[in-house]
């Protein structure tokens, strides 16, 4: 059985997660790495694209921001924001987007917090804020969320709700205004989360090898149904040499 | 600055957990700043340059972003530049069958000056900018006074041959300032990729004032001109960041 | 043609007081129509390009535009492709000291299929306009299909060699069909000018229904196809108008 | 004297009228022609745009429409309607545009039909419509009406209202929500006239050479004020050949 770190196999699942007709809003970090792997992987004629307006990059070279040039070599059209988020709200293609971002918290439903711990006016921490997130977020045909997987991260109400997930419930995006669609999954370093499609609440859907149920809930402040959870498929020898030798060569994110 | 309205402040790797001083200014209430999306900021732009008073978004509809507001009540009175109201959510009027109900409204934003960098200009102040714009051109219209720095001045017959390729017209400019490495450290799209070993630099010492202190004085206000900065960073460096012409960045460029 | 919504119904010099047929068909009571402004027409399909409910603008308050509506009622709810309401005119909400009053909302359009012509596209289906680009690439993106009519079909590589000179991605492109002289007897930049011959001889043949008909066997209905068409004008009124490089259009074409 | 046609002195007056810092929207026809003398006439440094997206066309041949591909030639940048209107709503460069156009029927405020004769509903005669000229009249400013004198065309209420001149009066554009900003001559064959600073009435400001006060008025459906007429200078030599040889050798508009 191969070495792998936990962020390889967090990247893995992402990409294997994306499928060949997906147009990928990319986020910065991590998100690029698992939509470059999923064209060598399970799609590759999956449309990466950037919310600064590279869409389809060819992507030679991993960027280290959403704003890196090497988002805009062989793109079918370099743009702007404007037509990027065009792309996300357009009746037509906002459906076929998978978003692919991180957070610093998130609640029971997938709602997450990229901008602030504590109280807004005065934080304990400050994050970036919302980004493009919260714009993908909204209208996405699904979303993959990647976290860390720790206690205080996944609890029951965030401190500032940048980014909406199911907003509380069944029904709770329609009444909100937003279309009914939202994050299909969640990646941390010891397993996967996915939305009850009736409650739209947390469960335990993967646990990488080697790791129980309990101890992903140990690392909750919520509780969740842990019954679905099944192991995981470890990283395959081709799929880590793909993020090694080829995809960030560097070791720059994973 | 006292005020900033932000939709992501952070330079991703080089900033993790988001911008050094930006993070310590909020942190410290050091300052007033109001959150937004990027694609709201964009929009409020646009709006600014098409002399519209506001845009239309459906996202963020159910966030914190609609319910908490950064500025008080008091200081949006008191300061003409910010607009009364952060947003409004209103009904959609062409709403068919009851369905696509709220509709957030952004108020358009027109800056009193506004300052890009963009690859060629000409003497008489068209703009070309190459690879992406992300939001150049809409907060360059929207501006009051518009300042561009350019890598390049190029003739004007030859920035005329390709007009379908510039993006601002000339009178909308009001001064062109030709500054070669005028982005560094971030990169310029065909002529130099973003410096490492600088951002890396700034990362280790923008935490600690005192360190942020010696930053400023030895690459911000001890520099006489842009030359004297170049000087400083050194023609190693910025050889090393050189763009490939086929690729707008510098291929295999150390990163870490 | 049941019904339209227009903003221009005209081919300037050869079309005297407006579109022949256009005219002849509301002055016949034959077509139901609606009338906007251009700039309206442009900001609904880039509303619905960016899929956003309404655009807001401030012309044409004061004018019968707003006042006399074309479709009634009825026409309105029973097609659901037609907005249930022509515009709203609104307060705007941030409104500082009660001067900027009322802003007019135009709905969004997504039209079911975008024809446009453009100069190359790429096998794939990415789309390169030369020159102006009208209100092409919002039309474009607004539609559920678009079918992208083209000079030339160039390599994915070439064109994706300056990637900021396309308009339209691929996957939003339902069909290109290679179609040289697609935009004939009407000018396309860079390839040929508009055919002063042919449009003299439509603007003659227009008015008199007789004669139109003539006109629709010979050069539309009757024809097998665009080749069958060519032939039809001839070579030699091809090679007349095809336009000099440099200047996009036939230097000293005679227009009379 | 020279010989001139009455096309040939509207045009004149009308580059006249256009000076050095102007930005000038152009409509279809003949106000090509007037823009196009002004760069050598009295406004070398003034801007041509035409609503297509072509802006400072350096107009080597006259175009025949605003889409005719003679506007794109040499321009500071080739783009769109978006982007065109764009410059007419802004506040900045807005107020600089001059908007020249026709219209069919006018009134005394220099309001505009530039859409239909008799019911909108079932027209006796159907123009064009409102294309670009009502959105520049919005915010230009200010605009410069070309019209043939006929009493058919001058009348007191238009038929339908397509481009807002003064809104009826004074304070009418701000009550409708319009910058009050407006129409500042109309040119016909017979003459030229104002609007008057307080009422914003239509009055007579300049006859051509041989032409008498009443003759005008004579055309008009609506009686105005003939108290400030005096005689325009007719064309010079160098003005005519600028016309004639340079402007539009095939005669084509004028």
């Amino acid at each position: 059985m191969p070495e792998y770190s936990f962020r390889e196999i967090m990247v893995l699942v992402a990409a294997r997660e994306i499928r060949d007709e997906d147009i990928v809003f990319c986020g910065t970090g991590i998100s690029m790495v698992a939509a470059m792997a999923a064209k060598h992987i399970s799609a590759p004629h999956s449309i990466i694209f950037f919310e600064t307006g590279g869409i389809d990059s060819q992507l030679l070279e991993l960027p280290l921001s959403v704003g890196d040039p090497r988002v805009m070599f062989g793109t079918s059209i370099n743009a702007g924001l404007a037509d990027s988020f065009g792309i996300l709200q357009n009746p037509f293609t906002g459906p076929r987007v998978v978003g692919i971002f991180g957070a610093a918290q998130i609640d029971r439903h997938g709602n997450l917090n990229t901008t602030c711990i504590g109280d807004y006016w005065r934080p304990q921490v400050r994050f970036p804020g919302c980004g493009g997130a919260c714009d993908a977020a909204s209208y996405a045909g699904r979303s993959i969320i990647f976290m860390k997987q720790e206690k205080r991260k996944f609890v029951e109400k965030v401190d500032y709700l940048s980014t909406p997930g199911w907003i509380p419930g069944p029904g709770g995006r329609k009444e909100a205004g937003l279309p009914e669609r939202g994050p299909s999954m969640v990646i941390t370093d010891m397993g996967v989360m996915r939305f009850d499609d009736d409650s739209k609440h947390m469960y335990l859907s993967r646990t990488y090898p080697g790791i129980l149920p309990q101890q992903v809930q140990d690392e909750m402040d919520i509780e969740i149904d842990l019954s679905r959870a099944v192991e995981e498929k470890p990283p395959t020898e081709e799929e880590l040499s793909l993020l090694r030798e080829r995809i960030d060569p560097q070791g720059l994110i994973i | 600055v006292d005020a900033i309205e932000v939709s992501y402040g952070g330079t991703a790797r080089f900033s993790p957990g988001g911008g050094i001083r930006f993070k310590k200014a909020i942190e410290g209430g050091k300052i007033r700043f109001e959150d937004y999306t990027n694609f709201q900021m964009t929009l409020r732009f646009l709006a600014g340059a098409m002399g519209l008073p506001f845009m239309p978004i459906r996202s963020l509809l159910g966030t914190d972003v609609v319910k908490k507001w950064g500025f008080d009540e008091a200081f949006r009175k008191s300061n003409p530049r910010i607009p009364e109201k952060k947003m409004a959510v209103v009904e959609n009027p062409f709403a068919r069958d009851g369905t696509d109900e709220k509709v957030v409204l952004v108020p358009a934003i027109n800056p009193d000056v506004t300052l890009i960098h963009a690859q060629q200009a000409d003497r008489q102040g068209t703009v070309r900018i190459k690879g992406l714009t992300y939001t150049d051109a809409e907060q360059a219209k929207a501006a009051k006074y518009l300042i561009v720095s350019c890598e390049e001045v190029v003739e004007t017959e030859t920035i005329r041959e390709n007009p379908d390729q510039n993006q601002i017209p000339f009178f909308m400019v009001d001064a062109i300032v030709v500054v070669p490495y005028g982005a560094h450290p971030t990169a310029c799209y065909g002529y130099y990729d973003y410096d490492p070993y600088h951002l890396n630099l700034y990362r280790e010492m923008a935490p600690d004032d005192r360190t942020f202190r010696q930053y400023l004085d030895e690459y911000v206000l001890g520099v006489k001109s842009h030359d004297n900065y170049l000087e400083k960073i050194g023609k190693h460096r910025l050889s090393e960041i050189k763009a490939d012409l086929k690729l707008g960045y510098r291929a295999g460029l150390g990163r870490r």
